[in-house]
């Protein structure tokens, strides 16, 4: 069956290739194809798994070879999949999740008359997804990287007549761009110094890199991860993406797509680990991420940015564990991340199908009473990532945290846990202000049909259980799974017991839900008294402290004043040297009214001045 | 089989019955024409296939003395340099065609100047003479003058003008710098020729040399064209029918980097290391350049021309790395672009027949009544930023790699263009097809048949490319490998020892029996 | 008493057809009553055939190379040259024919007139005593000076009497390095001048103002800058087909002429005279080429292209000997071709004596005659030096002459000034292609019944085409020709 | 003896032609262009060279001049010819020139002859049988073919007048059509 | 006492720079004219002069050939100049300026 592995990739990418052309032809017809596919795909991996787990945990490392890609000089570069535990796990989640949400999307898409193109490019995503977690060559992963990227522009300008969303497409693919370029960089800065960009030959420990090229290769692949993952300083397209169908906030911008560079950082840890800087970057950048965007969510009544924010947030504990080196940690927070987010974006999704796409916070409220089935499902998943045991969140994120304590990082500890505060706060408030309290914007509100709610029923079924069965404790069974890869957890020494880090860990959730509760919950206070209170602290939270507003004003202002200045040069000095040499001839050749003035003897005196001044010439060599 | 003649001057053969045939309608002359394209373009695909992919040396090799009195003669050949570039003429003339199949003005004289340009075209890619490349070089410029000035649009004279002479003027040097090495021949072997293989062994000092390789280098970068030489292009490209554009786009730039492949790094490979890193600057200026100027542009098509500037940057990048990765990526780069670009400037020849507009400002929307060709544009769009799968990604990956081989600190600045392409490229597709549709477009019509059938072969070979660009790699990389051992094999000083070093590399040709190579002490 | 020299007439034979030609048509004017203009055109031709074929049988000459007492070379060089100039006469009759007709300014004395220029010519190119090249000198500019002021226009007359003045004050400098060489070396004849300079190294000053004061000459029938003067404004006011004649025949006949002494005469000189000629080629393709952009009449356009040209022609010949004069004479054949035939258009665009003559009757001229407008085009770019045409072959080769004999920098020049030119070549094309005539200043092309002028000027374009193509075809001959004996 | 001649006639020869310059009427100025012919033919007959001392004084003194005075009378162009220069500059530079030019010749000669170089003996050789026979001898003999196209040239010269001066004054037709042309080269 | 041939050549150079400065300043095209003929009438004494420098007698010859030049010439330059006459009723040279620039 591992020899079959390309058949994983190949199913979503025959399903993008039969849809995009008959899409029109199929109509509705075409998302049951795409998730047919996508299960398929999912079957197919499970299938690879099984015998996968079959063989001893040394030996479950395969590579399949497709064919040879790119060569030229000492280069090359092979279409090469590699299947272990690490990249059956992502596959695993891609193609899982990814079943489920295009499962729901059949039924969010049904009335969409551009459907099929929907499903067409949510399988093309899957398809780039999959070689970007299957790759076993970094050039490969890069394609996937990259694909998955155009696959995320597409959708997010799916609704492209909407100014907003295609310039939220744009936004989205050039912000990551930056990071992509840095990546790919550090591909080829890792090719010269390592001679192979093959994951066996330079992940292997056979090649062995100075730390100055490490450090070097491996701050250059995370700022590829940072990009993607929308980490700190590169974030600022993940909340206007929301703009899209929320089929793909759910499956690009929280499950998957924006996971790949947690992916990326756990893959190439022996490069970061070989680096003194990497790791420790990694680790305040995830950090300082979870915070910021955590505290940003608070601010945001948009319920599809606030939870952009919080994917952003939870990101960043997951780079925070791969700083730590706790590279199942983030693991397991990714797939728990995957199932609960995705639940909490369909589910959300419901609403808006309820409202007649309505996302602000302020305009819901009380829909627990018109969307009861959502309402659960919404809470579900607010409360795994709250972090409430025994739900998954739980259990992934108090790993974390307790390993921050345990690896003598007192500090980041702490903020680690004010991090689990903030994401309880802000993962309780848009539950309450969504389906607590009373309605604020009296209309009709419907629940979503039995189609979509099957599969939300399936991410709450995960939501609920991927953590404790796979991660009941740090050395769980995707530790135990994801040893060959990531090797073994490396405790620290001291810290807090685990009593009190557990009680810890549940007074965080605790209080954090029930300081939302309090803010927002108990119908007592209105979802705007905040900002009338403190209207400067409000904005600077629902503005995201204004980086966007800054990376706005840089582009537009020094940006587009170089622009406007080189284009200007570029007119008037290089072309206009050219334009201007010309008509400096022409202008010579005005002299010809004045030498041919049509008087003969002034061309008689010409020729003899041209006749003396030879005789002159020649005389002078006599 | 005289493969490259006939694939020269085959299309010649249908400009008598162009001009002379009175019963040939604007119809029967655009079917006529079509008709001797692809004829090209299976012999071009035959060449292909005779090509033995695994040489380095000239293949297909055809000599017939011309003009013997002064040593210049028939000479064509193609290697791994020109073998890719002589198939994407054959294959985009027949599409350029098909995409000024509605043209009504003067369609005789076009389709004749059409097919005097593909021979023109294809002769300078496989031409070995250097006075017969620049003989077709030069050609080039009267039935481009003609293509633009008399079909363009808007100041199409302007442009036509400003074309030929900054061509001219470039070529200039290159005529100069010929003459002189032919003197050179004439001297060392006895006997003048322009025989690019005897040139090569030609000892040449290194003030020499410079003073020759910035001669062509100059008239060259014209043609590329390279900052600060490239303010004809904008112009050329823009008000250029499409068809004109995309022959220009696609394949004249090419010319320029071709040249430099076969004369500056052949014939002059110590000048060519010495200046590498210069070339290297200029190169990535005119990445970045090209790529911000592009981004303030309201005309698309003006846009996409500035992005010739920045993409052909990564060209002449590549060459200048000096290794095989670079070599071949800008090798590859040059193929990638002719169809990328190509099918940029169709995609907006396709949007301007409809909307009759170039002007971002007034475009937008159009991918609602539009979607194929919204989803052609798009396609062109990725491929020129480089997204992996589609061609372009292929060599531009290898030139920065080349270039981080050589000067990292230019391939680090290079990738900035890749940034500022996905910026400038994704707004002009933004500012194109998407948003709200104004009123007086919404009856547009999407792609006819014919439109596809112009967009699905570039697209088609575009994915080929991005996915299995091996067959053109194999085919290319022997060349640059030989060409690079040979510009790295000459130390300093011993420049072009005669008859030696190149002839260790490519050892298919030796000297005719009547040349004897002055010892190399007597060299200038 | 005087002792009758020993006389073999055949080395002049195409000579004496000339002038044969040209007394048999003025007898036939003037005493034939009624005679046909048609009848006379044939009888030249007939004598530009004879010539031809006389010049021919030359080609395998064995016996001395100077005849009747050293006046006259009998070489290939001269065979070449011949045969060119009596073409351009032939197409300069049937262009000159044409016109008269249609102007009706015709009269039996323009063939005489044009024979005998011819024979001026001929002779010119195979003088090989500087008595001979002056005599030959003042017969071809004699005749020129009367065709130029042939029709009854007031710019006809003027350009005779400003081409008269300035060719007898040249004619004097010409006459005076005559007598400075006579001076310096006792003789007149090429070859004892050679003979008498040679492995001198002193006493060399009266041959070096000599020098000086033929190049002045020369310089002035060939048009190059400075002595170039008169150039626009005669063949502005020239009858257009006596231009077109005018504009290739005596630039090939004082080219030949020039060739012949430098190489011949003045070769022990050569260190002298080559700074000299690359001066005049220098200076007269940047005037002829810059001073161009600002004509608005295309006559005086070529006019001043032809300056430029003569500068072309001279970058060949600074490289001394067998390569320059080769790619000194390819360039004048081709350039014979082109400017006839350019001139042949704008004649045919006229229509009728001097209409239209200015640029912007030319605008959307290919709409109103597609077949005139290719054409001329054919015969711009041609003289803008872009291949396939001959004007590039004939760049080259000069070129390449040049920087053989290590003059790069000139070449330079030359190359950068041709971009230049190709500038004004572009604009008339621009117009005939790429402008429309505004409706009222729209100049329709009358209907002209006869085809021969077009004939010509189409065969012309293809002689244009096929010498850039095949080139070969000639350079053969001309490198044959290229050596110059005595 | 010689030299005497020579320096009373070298004055009169240089003075008539600065005359011939200064005069305004067209008359005068031929007529002081005949005392110069005059002056050079005497030099002929110093020089050895008494045919052409004859012929200088007939055909071109004589015939020549006589043809100039004619036309001069025909075109009644006797009036007095503004001596005012309009072009700037003119006069001075040809001057200045014309100084140069003498300047160059007289550095070439002095260099190529030598100030003092006199004439050889044994000229009388050279005119053996009278200088009008030898040179008969050396005309048809030597020189025959050019002096065989100076008819030529005469020819030409004869077709000139033909067709120059004959010239019927134009007719009406010609008239317009000569306005049009004058408009149009003007333009 | 001969005098020395420098003297005729010096004169004769004199006398041709005295006709070209009367081309240059002269109006009257028929005395521009005359000024030729003097510049070729100086040409004449040098080619004699060198005649009899040179013991040869191939200068007179020179010498009588450019009379019957200059003859011709007086010819047909004449004949210009009536023609020029008729048309502009003027024989001013500078008055003929309809073909410039």
């Amino acid at each position: 069956m591992v020899e079959l592995t390309w058949l994983i990739p190949a199913l979503p990418l025959a399903g993008a290739a039969v849809i995009l052309p008959a899409g029109r032809r199929l109509g509705a017809r075409a998302g049951w194809v795409a998730t047919a596919l996508v299960g398929a795909a999912f079957a197919a991996s499970v299938a690879v798994l099984a015998e996968l787990l079959s063989l001893p945990a040394a030996d479950r490392a395969t590579v399949v070879t497709v064919f040879r890609w790119i060569a030229a000089g000492r280069f090359a570069a092979d279409v090469t999949l590699r299947v272990d535990p690490l990249s059956m796990t992502m596959a695993l989640v891609v193609t899982g999740v990814g079943a489920l949400i295009h499962w729901y999307g059949v039924g969010y898409m049904a009335h969409d008359p551009r459907v099929g193109r929907f499903f067409a490019f949510f399988n093309l995503f899957v398809f780039f997804m999959l070689v970007l977690v299957l790759a076993n060559d970094y050039l490969l992963l890069y394609l996937g990287w990259e694909g998955v990227g155009l696959c995320s522009y597409l959708l997010i300008g799916f609704w492209h007549e909407r100014p907003a969303a295609a310039s939220a497409a744009k936004k989205a693919f050039v912000t990551t761009r930056i990071g992509d370029a840095a990546l790919l960089l550090g591909i080829v800065l890792l090719w010269i110094h390592a001679g192979s960009l093959r994951f066996d030959a330079v992940l292997g420990g056979g090649t062995e890199l100075s730390t100055a090229a490490a450090t070097a290769i491996s701050l250059l692949l995370l700022a590829g991860a940072v990009g993607k993952s929308a980490q700190l300083p590169l974030h600022v397209w993940l909340p206007d993406a929301m703009e899209g169908p929320t089929p793909v906030s759910a499956l690009i911008h929280a499950a998957t797509m924006v996971t790949a560079g947690v992916y990326l950082v756990v893959r190439s840890h022996p490069i970061f680990e070989a680096s003194a800087v990497a790791l420790p970057l990694v680790l305040a950048i995830g950090l300082g991420s979870a915070i910021y965007a955590g505290l940003a969510s608070i601010g945001q009544f948009d319920v599809k940015r606030a939870l952009a924010y919080s994917t952003m947030s939870q990101i960043g504990l997951m780079f925070f564990a791969a700083g730590m080196r706790m590279y199942s940690g983030a693991m397991l927070l990714l797939v728990c991340h995957a199932s609960y987010k995705a639940l909490l974006f369909l589910s959300s999704g419901n609403v808006m199908h309820g409202l007649g796409d309505e996302t602000d916070l302020r305009r819901m409220g009380g829909l627990r009473r018109e969307m009861p089935v959502t309402a659960t499902w919404f809470a579900v998943g607010a409360l795994a990532l709250a972090g409430i045991p025994p739900l998954s969140g739980f259990f992934a994120k108090d790993h974390i945290v307790a390993f921050a304590s345990t690896s003598g990082r007192t500090a980041a500890w702490v903020l680690a846990s004010l991090a689990a505060f903030v994401s309880a706060v802000y993962i309780a408030r848009p539950l309450f202000l969504a389906f607590a309290g009373e309605r604020r914007n009296p209309g009709r509100a419907h629940e979503a049909p039995l189609g979509m709610q099957i599969p939300l029923a399936l991410l709450a079924a995960g939501s609920v259980l991927t953590g404790a069965v796979l991660g009941w404790r740090p050395e769980g069974l995707l530790d135990g799974f994801l040893r060959p890869v990531t090797g073994a957890l490396e405790h620290g020494e001291g810290g807090p017991s685990e009593a009190v880090l557990l009680l810890v860990s549940l007074a965080v959730a605790v209080g954090g839900v029930a300081l939302a509760w309090w803010a927002w919950g108990s119908g007592r206070v209105e979802p705007e008294a905040f900002p009338r209170r403190r209207p400067e602290l409000a904005g600077w939270l629902a503005h995201a402290f204004y980086v966007d507003d800054l990376y706005a004003w840089l582009v537009r202002v020094p940006g587009a004043g170089l622009g406007r200045a080189l284009r200007l040069v570029d007119d008037r000095v290089v072309d206009g040297a050219v334009n201007g040499l010309g008509r400096d001839v022409a202008r010579a050749s005005r002299v010809a009214p004045v030498i041919q003035s049509g008087f003969v003897r002034s061309y008689a005196l010409l020729f003899l001045l041209g006749a003396t001044v030879l005789l002159l010439f020649l005389g002078s060599r006599i | 089989m005289p493969w490259l003649t006939l694939l020269v001057f085959l299309p010649l053969l249908g400009i008598p019955p162009l001009l002379l045939w009175r019963g040939a309608t604007d119809g029967r002359a655009k079917a006529l024409t079509l008709g001797v394209m692809l004829a090209d373009l299976a012999v071009a695909l035959g060449v292909l296939i005779v090509f033995d992919e695994g040489r380095a040396g000239y293949q297909l090799v055809e000599r017939v003395p011309w003009v013997p009195q002064i040593g210049l003669s028939y000479l064509v050949g193609v290697d791994g340099f020109s073998i890719w570039l002589v198939v994407l003429t054959a294959f985009m003339f027949p599409i350029a065609l098909l995409a000024e199949w509605d043209l009504r003005h003067r369609v005789r004289m076009f389709m004749a100047l059409s097919l005097l340009l593909e021979t023109v075209v294809l002769g300078s890619f496989v031409a070995l003479d250097l006075l017969l490349f620049f003989l077709f070089f030069e050609a080039l410029l009267a039935p481009m003058f003609l293509l633009i000035g008399v079909w363009g649009s808007g100041r199409r004279v302007y442009a036509s003008v400003k074309f030929t002479l900054y061509t001219m003027l470039g070529s200039a040097f290159i005529l100069v710098a010929i003459l002189y090495l032919w003197f050179q021949t004439s001297r060392q072997f006895g006997e003048g020729s322009f025989d690019l293989r005897q040139m090569e062994q030609l000892s040449l000092g290194l003030a020499e040399q410079r003073w020759l390789f910035i001669a062509f280098f100059v008239g060259l970068a014209v043609k590329v064209p390279i900052f600060p030489l490239h303010t004809w292009l904008p112009d050329a490209h823009t008000e250029a029918p499409t068809k004109g554009s995309v022959v220009l786009a696609a394949l004249l730039l090419k010319a320029g980097p071709y040249g430099m492949l076969r004369f500056n790094l052949d014939l002059f490979p110590e000048a060519a290391r010495v200046f590498a890193e210069e070339i290297g600057v200029l190169a990535v200026v005119g990445i970045v350049y090209g790529a911000v100027v592009a981004m303030m542009q309201t005309d698309v098509k003006r846009l996409v021309a500035y992005s010739s500037v920045s993409h052909m940057g990564f060209v002449v990048l590549g060459i200048f790395t000096l290794t095989p990765e670079g070599m071949s990526g800008a090798v590859m780069q040059m193929l990638n672009h002719g169809l990328s670009t190509g099918l940029l400037f169709l995609a907006i020849g396709m949007v301007y027949a409809r909307t009759h507009t170039r002007d971002m400002g007034e475009l937008g929307g159009v991918a609602q009544v539009t979607p194929l060709l919204a989803g052609t544009f798009l396609v062109a769009t990725l491929s020129s930023i480089g997204l992996p799968g589609l061609n372009n990604f292929v060599g531009e990956f290898l030139v920065i790699l080349g270039a981080f081989r050589a000067h990292p600190w230019l391939a680090a600045a290079a990738v900035s263009g890749i940034v500022l392409g996905a910026i400038y490229m994704l707004w002009a597709y933004q500012r194109t097809f998407h948003g709200p549709v104004a009123e007086r477009f919404r009856g547009l019509g999407d792609l006819l048949p014919r439109e596809l059938a112009v967009a699905l072969p570039v697209v088609a070979a575009m994915l080929a490319i991005g996915v299995y660009p091996r067959p053109v790699l194999d085919r290319i990389n022997p060349t640059t490998e030989g060409v690079v051992r040979w510009v790295r094999s000459v130390e300093v000083g011993q420049a072009g020892l005669p008859g030696g070093v190149r002839g260790s590399v490519q050892p298919e040709y030796r000297p005719p029996a009547g040349i004897r190579p002055s010892p190399a002490g007597e060299g200038p | 008493m005087i002792p009758t020299p020993a006389v073999d007439l055949r080395p002049v034979a195409p000579e004496l057809a000339l002038a044969g030609t040209g007394i048999v048509v003025l007898l036939a004017g003037a005493f034939v009553p009624r005679i046909r203009p048609a009848a006379l055109l044939g009888v030249s031709l007939a004598g530009l055939a004879v010539a031809a074929l006389a010049s021919l049988s030359l080609w395998r000459w064995e016996g001395p190379l100077t005849v009747l007492n050293g006046s006259v070379a009998a070489d290939r060089f001269g065979v070449v040259v011949r045969l060119t100039l009596v073409a351009t006469g032939a197409v300069g009759l049937l262009l000159g024919h044409h016109y008269m007709q249609r102007s009706g300014e015709g009269r039996f004395e323009f063939y005489a007139l044009l024979s005998f220029a011819t024979f001026g010519m001929t002779l010119i190119a195979v003088a090989a005593d500087l008595i001979v090249v002056f005599l030959a000198l003042e017969v071809l500019s004699l005749s020129l000076y009367v065709l130029t002021g042939f029709s009854r226009r007031v710019g006809s007359a003027e350009a005779a009497v400003k081409y008269f003045l300035l060719g007898a004050f040249s004619s004097a400098f010409f006459l005076f390095g005559v007598a400075m060489a006579y001076g310096a070396t006792g003789s007149t004849k090429l070859g004892t001048i050679a003979r008498a300079l040679a492995g001198r190294t002193e006493g060399t000053e009266l041959a070096v103002v000599a020098l000086g004061l033929l190049a002045v000459g020369f310089a002035f029938k060939v048009s190059a800058a400075p002595f170039h003067t008169w150039t626009p404004d005669v063949y502005q006011g020239a009858p257009t087909a006596v231009t077109a004649f005018m504009s290739a025949a005596t630039k090939v006949a004082a080219f030949a002429a020039l060739m012949r002494v430098l190489n011949v005469a003045l070769q022990p000189l050569a260190w002298d005279w080559r700074p000299v000629i690359w001066a005049l080629a220098a200076i007269s393709v940047v005037v002829g080429s810059v001073l161009a952009i600002a004509q608005s009449d295309v006559k005086r356009l070529l006019a001043y292209s032809s300056v430029a040209h003569a500068g072309f022609v001279l970058t060949g010949l600074v490289a001394a000997g067998q390569d320059g004069i080769a790619a000194g004479l390819f360039y004048l054949v081709a350039y014979a071709a082109m400017v006839l035939g350019a001139f042949g258009a704008v004649m045919l665009v006229s229509s009728r004596g001097e209409r239209h003559t200015d640029l912007a009757s030319y605008a959307g001229l290919s709409r109103r005659s597609p077949l005139l407008a290719g054409l001329l085009a054919v015969f711009l770019f041609s003289l803008a030096g872009i291949p396939p045409a001959a004007g590039f072959v004939a760049k080259v080769g000069v070129f390449r002459a040049a920087v053989d004999a290590g003059a790069w920098p000139l070449a330079l020049i030359g190359v950068l000034a041709s971009v230049v030119a190709a500038f004004y070549y572009l604009r008339v094309i621009v117009l005939m292609f790429m402008e429309e005539a505004p409706g009222e200043g729209r100049v329709p092309v009358e209907p002209d019944p006869t085809a021969m002028p077009r004939v010509v000027v189409a065969a012309l374009a293809a002689v244009t085409l096929v010498l850039g193509i095949f080139p070969g075809l000639l350079i053969g001959l001309l490198q044959g020709a290229g050596v110059l004996r005595w | 003896m010689d030299l005497v001649v020579f320096w009373v006639f070298a004055p009169i020869s240089v003075a008539s032609a600065v005359a011939m310059l200064l005069q305004r009427n067209a008359v005068h100025a031929a007529l002081f262009l005949v005392v110069n012919l005059f002056t050079v033919a005497v030099f002929f007959l110093l020089l050895g060279a008494p045919f052409l001392f004859a012929v200088q004084i007939i055909v071109y003194a004589g015939a020549i001049m006589v043809l100039f005075l004619f036309v001069i009378m025909l075109l009644g162009v006797d009036r007095r010819e503004s001596l005012v220069e309009q072009l700037r500059g003119q006069r001075l530079l040809a001057i200045v020139l014309g100084v140069g030019l003498v300047a160059e010749i007289a550095t070439a000669v002095r260099a190529g002859v030598g100030l003092g170089a006199r004439a050889p003996d044994g000229f009388a050789a050279v005119n053996r049988g009278g200088n009008a026979r030898a040179l008969a001898r050396v005309l048809f003999s030597e020189h025959f073919f050019p002096f065989e196209v100076t008819s030529i040239l005469l020819i030409v010269a004869a077709i000139a007048a033909m067709v120059l001066a004959a010239r019927r004054t134009a007719v009406p037709a010609d008239r317009e059509a000569e306005q049009r042309d004058r408009q149009e080269v003007r333009a | 006492m001969r005098t020395p041939i420098a003297a005729y050549l010096i004169l004769s150079g004199i006398l041709f720079a005295l006709g070209t400065v009367g081309v240059l300043v002269r109006r009257n095209a028929l005395v521009i004219f005359m000024s030729v003929e003097l510049q070729l009438n100086a040409v004449n004494l040098s080619l004699v002069a060198f005649s009899r420098m040179h013991n040869d007698l191939t200068g007179q010859v020179l010498a009588f050939f450019s009379m019957v030049v200059a003859a011709a010439e007086v010819v047909v330059g004449l004949a210009i100049i009536v023609s020029v006459f008729r048309l502009r009723q003027s024989a001013d040279v500078d008055q003929a300026r309809v073909l410039r620039g």
